[in-house]
């Protein structure tokens, strides 16, 4: 109540530093702080080291404008309006951008570790494939795993003692600087009411050093406490917050808009090389602000991508077109 | 029991839909991607398996989506849903050995059922990287079962895929990279692999002591050669026990009037197409 | 819907053998199961293995009938309606009983890791104290460590070779045979729904082969799936289903009955010796059935119990006594 | 400022509840037991402290009671929290570091501040055992300071506890079980240990070097070398700065009217009492 968390969306992006460890709430194309990734775009951070549990749209944005130096995930594309993630594999294929390959179990675990304060997860999955390759270890390759910012290893395997269980790999845990939430609510304090499911971001908020939640609304906190079982992140694990409304477009935002599928499929029929890249983000990201996309955006796009609210999302034979 | 289509009546995908759905035997917990196995798995709630329980990757557990989701992430996955919360619970879920099936995709599989779908071509100097993993290993390493769904091309039925993304029955093991049993990899998380392969010329199972493909039935049209043909390993054809089923009339109507009346993952049949 | 979950009180009581391993929902003195643990009394069940992340009045009665031969846990009492688990105290004094010693943290961290379906967790609390003493190792000395029902190791002390976080203590899953649950509804398809805190409540649920969710109500399985988000278990994970109104008592159940106070406290100042025990047993217990229980608490102390509907708790001000 | 109590005013449970509520600072997240230690918590978020962040063990999160709980499971903790959820939640976040202090009782304490809440003589052939640890050892290992409230008689101020649950500035390193600095034992989740221990005669805080306990101040009307005399080992009496402070008469109201006007925890003065 005495800390005043607000900060406007040009402070929010002054907060991630140039070679920062970044994190984002969401799965594939839903929920993913846009806003913020346009104003990462417009103020030309550079030399990010995203770790995600997945990746969507979003890293695609990221990663074409150059943002982006290494990347730790498992899955980049537009689901079914892109078929892969073009500007990642150009990146690669430039060997511009360092991918390190997880499983997207072993992400999530990671992100688990870091939000119990743990160094490192136990699973078994994914054991026998390349994913466990050790030629395949990015950032060892890149030496740049020096055991305080990058794990010293990137898996270690190991044998169960307690009960013969076979072999399992330990990840190491995710740590990031800092996780960006898009979220429907946040209280004034900081409390997070997320709706529909909440992906991994209980554990990215409390994973991330400092956590920046961006919400459709801002709302009396007394209002979330009245039912707290309903909220997902407590207070005290939200350092700042902001309201942007639309500010997850085009990903969706369960009960409010859905995925601007029209919007996805035109970034990924132009964007797969630079030229395109740079053309898209000259006429959609750069010269604008949040409110001058919304305008570039139209009534009419929005209105049709609106949830119906007693449904929670956007019934196909109610929308034009698609 | 509704009547089988005749050639003509439906399309390709409709047959891999349909195969697709035939693999869940009702009660069983079902572990979903987006796409055509979603078409399948919703198919089968509608016909044989009504009580299987459906869980999407983003933690939607036992859902019921009223219409065809466009992605497990989607706002219509968690109506209807016993729970909707988060990866951490569907992962924990898979881990402890709750899911029979799981259903996945491929773009490239080798004889041992082992599936890509990080890259093509030297993972070290890649020209194409597609989209990666996804849980793609995680579904198919706990699952008791898994079903793949895959074009079928000459050069995706490979002697050795770009990269292991999914673990087949017989895997490599690490630092040395010789392939060996799955089962004496996974010890205790050891429940089963690679059920089936459903492609667009056959149906292929698994020897799951050698750990070799085999094909199980051809799609209407196709021989056992000309599918062996298709695959750059000796696949194993001496097992054919016949013709894939065809769709039937009534799970032709489902999938069209009900499931994806908008054509998202699967087209319906032209007047003048054929099957 | 095709499987019928529902089973009588007898029936689920029935499933827990002698000698199984049991856990239990719930948080000290608040929603156990307790009309099953005075059912398993009056069954006369025998070499109970009791897992617990905490214990509480409960295993005071299970104890005390000498139900059980071995508890992992880390608390035993009744808040401050008795000091400390007198019959715990007795039976190992006695050395009729088995206490192996966890920290709370770890007992919690033991049932997530079953509940993910992995051999351990690995933690940093507890280091340098006496819970790690070798030499307490109590299932090792009395050679039960099978490594298949009971984990070879009580602990496993190993370093962190990721990122140098120092000492790891590595803590076995919590297997178990059988977990009970006490919750405020259940459909008829197994979804469970928990209104306050879940406790520990869902990891339980998950790590145990076998679960039995016991409901103060069963409701149509549709009305809790109109709110997916505010369920707490999924349908497959609950094997059987039974209603048991107030069948919690002495516990208390948020928003619906407050703790029994004063039936804990007689508990705990009658039942020090095992005549004593024996002798509230006798009265409460043998011989009852739910329902003449019921009837013998009587109205008044029950509707005195009763939570305010729109306040969920009991306030003291409305309450005779205490 | 309100005034402080004379004589007579107060009694030795409301003395301990004040100093342990003054432990808090504004704004600081504190992991709170059952009992004195609650109406200490909500007696600072009530004067000096209204932005605490008070978490409850069994799943409550930024909590603001309406009325003291009667334990940390009780209904009434997790009306007006941020969050309510289970323990999971609550030893993450104690374990990520959040946690900046605990309200912690024992039974016994030696100079390092090392508790025993487990039992009273050999462990191995226990004449009387207590609780257990509960989360006793967890909040400690995890909080910067942790503030313990004890009794205070000679045999429980002790050169060796019976058993160490929670640990103090120097710790047993296993197998061999010699004391070490708890430093060298929790590497990167070292952030600190008790700081205080508020007993019935006095309040003690630790050198946090040689991990020793020292006097820090004395409850009115008692003199350093009775203190001195109550305790197993040598107490170091050489730092000590005054007298406790006494309740104010604002601190005694909000104990009495507001928290605990059924004197579940702290019984009201009674007119012939002495402090």
């Amino acid at each position: 109540m005495s800390i005043d968390k607000r900060i406007t969306l040009q402070q929010a992006v002054e907060i991630i530093k140039d070679g920062s460890r970044l994190t984002f709430s969401g799965f594939t194309i839903w929920r993913r702080p846009m806003a913020v990734v346009y104003e990462l775009i417009r103020q030309h951070r550079k030399g990010l080291h995203l770790i995600e549990v997945n990746g969507g749209s979003h890293t695609e944005f990221l990663v074409g404008a150059g943002c982006v130096d290494i990347w730790e995930s498992c899955w980049v594309g537009h689901e079914l309006y892109g078929k892969y993630g073009a500007n990642v594999s150009r990146k690669v294929r430039e060997k511009s951008l360092i991918v390190e390959d997880y499983s997207h179990a072993e992400m999530l675990y990671r992100f688990a570790a870091a939000s119990q304060g743990v160094p490192y997860a136990v699973g078994q999955t994914s054991l026998g494939t390349d994913i466990h390759n050790p030629e395949y270890d990015m950032l060892g390759r890149a030496g740049l795993r020096d055991g305080k910012r990058i794990a010293k290893h990137k898996y270690i395997f190991t044998e169960d003692s307690f009960y013969g269980a076979g072999s399992l790999v330990l990840v190491p845990a995710a740590k990031v600087d800092i996780a960006v939430l898009f979220v429907h609510q946040v209280g004034e304090e900081g409390t997070v009411r997320i709706n529909g499911q909440f992906y991994s971001d209980p554990e990215v908020a409390r994973a991330a050093d400092t956590t920046i939640v961006v919400a459709e609304e801002i709302v009396p906190e007394e209002y979330l406490r009245r039912d707290s079982t309903r909220n997902n992140i407590p207070s005290f694990e939200v350092d700042y917050i902001l309201e942007c409304p639309f500010g997850a477009h085009p990903s969706g935002v369960f009960g409010r808009y859905d995925v601007d599928g029209e919007f996805l499929k035109h970034f990924y029929a132009t964007t797969r090389t630079q030229e395109g890249f740079d053309a898209f983000a000259k006429e959609w990201i750069h010269g604008h602000d949040q409110l001058s996309y919304l305008e570039k955006l139209g009534w009419s796009r929005m209105l049709n991508l609106r949830a119906n609210s007693a449904l929670n999302y956007t019934p196909r034979k109610t929308k034009g077109g698609n | 029991m509704s009547k089988h289509a005749l050639p003509g009546e439906y399309s390709l995908p409709d047959l891999l839909c349909c195969a697709a759905s035939r693999e869940v035997r009702d009660n069983e917990v079902v572990f979903a991607g987006t796409g055509l196995p979603m078409v399948a798995i919703l198919l089968a709630q509608r016909t044989h398996a009504p009580n299987l329980k459906l869980i999407f990757e983003a933690g939607t557990l036992d859902g019921r989506p009223p219409e065809l989701p466009t992605s497990v992430g989607a706002s219509c996955c968690e109506i209807g849903a016993s729970r909707s919360s988060g990866l951490n619970d569907a992962f924990s879920i898979a881990q402890r050995g709750y899911v029979d099936l799981g259903y996945l995709g491929g773009a490239e599989v080798d004889q041992y059922g082992n599936v890509n779908t990080t890259c093509i071509g030297d993972y070290l100097h890649s020209e194409l990287r597609l989209t990666g993993s996804g849980g793609n290993p995680d579904i198919n390493s706990f699952a008791s079962r898994t079903v793949f769904i895959m074009l079928h091309e000459k050069r995706r039925f490979v002697n050795n895929v770009s990269y292991i993304t999914s673990p087949g029955w017989r895997v490599k093991k690490w630092p040395g990279g010789e392939f060996v049993h799955r089962r004496d990899l996974y010890g205790s998380a050891f429940r089963g692999g690679p059920s089936a392969v459903i492609s667009t010329v056959g149906v292929f199972r698994f020897d799951e002591e050698t750990g070799c493909m085999f094909l199980d039935t051809c799609h209407p049209g196709k021989t056992p050669e000309e599918i062996k043909d298709l695959c750059q390993f000796d696949l194993d054809i001496s097992r054919v026990k016949g013709e894939t089923e065809v769709p039937t009339l009534e799970e032709l109507r489902i999938i069209h009037e009900v499931l994806d009346p908008e054509e998202i993952f699967i087209p319906k049949i032209k007047k003048h197409a054929h099957a």
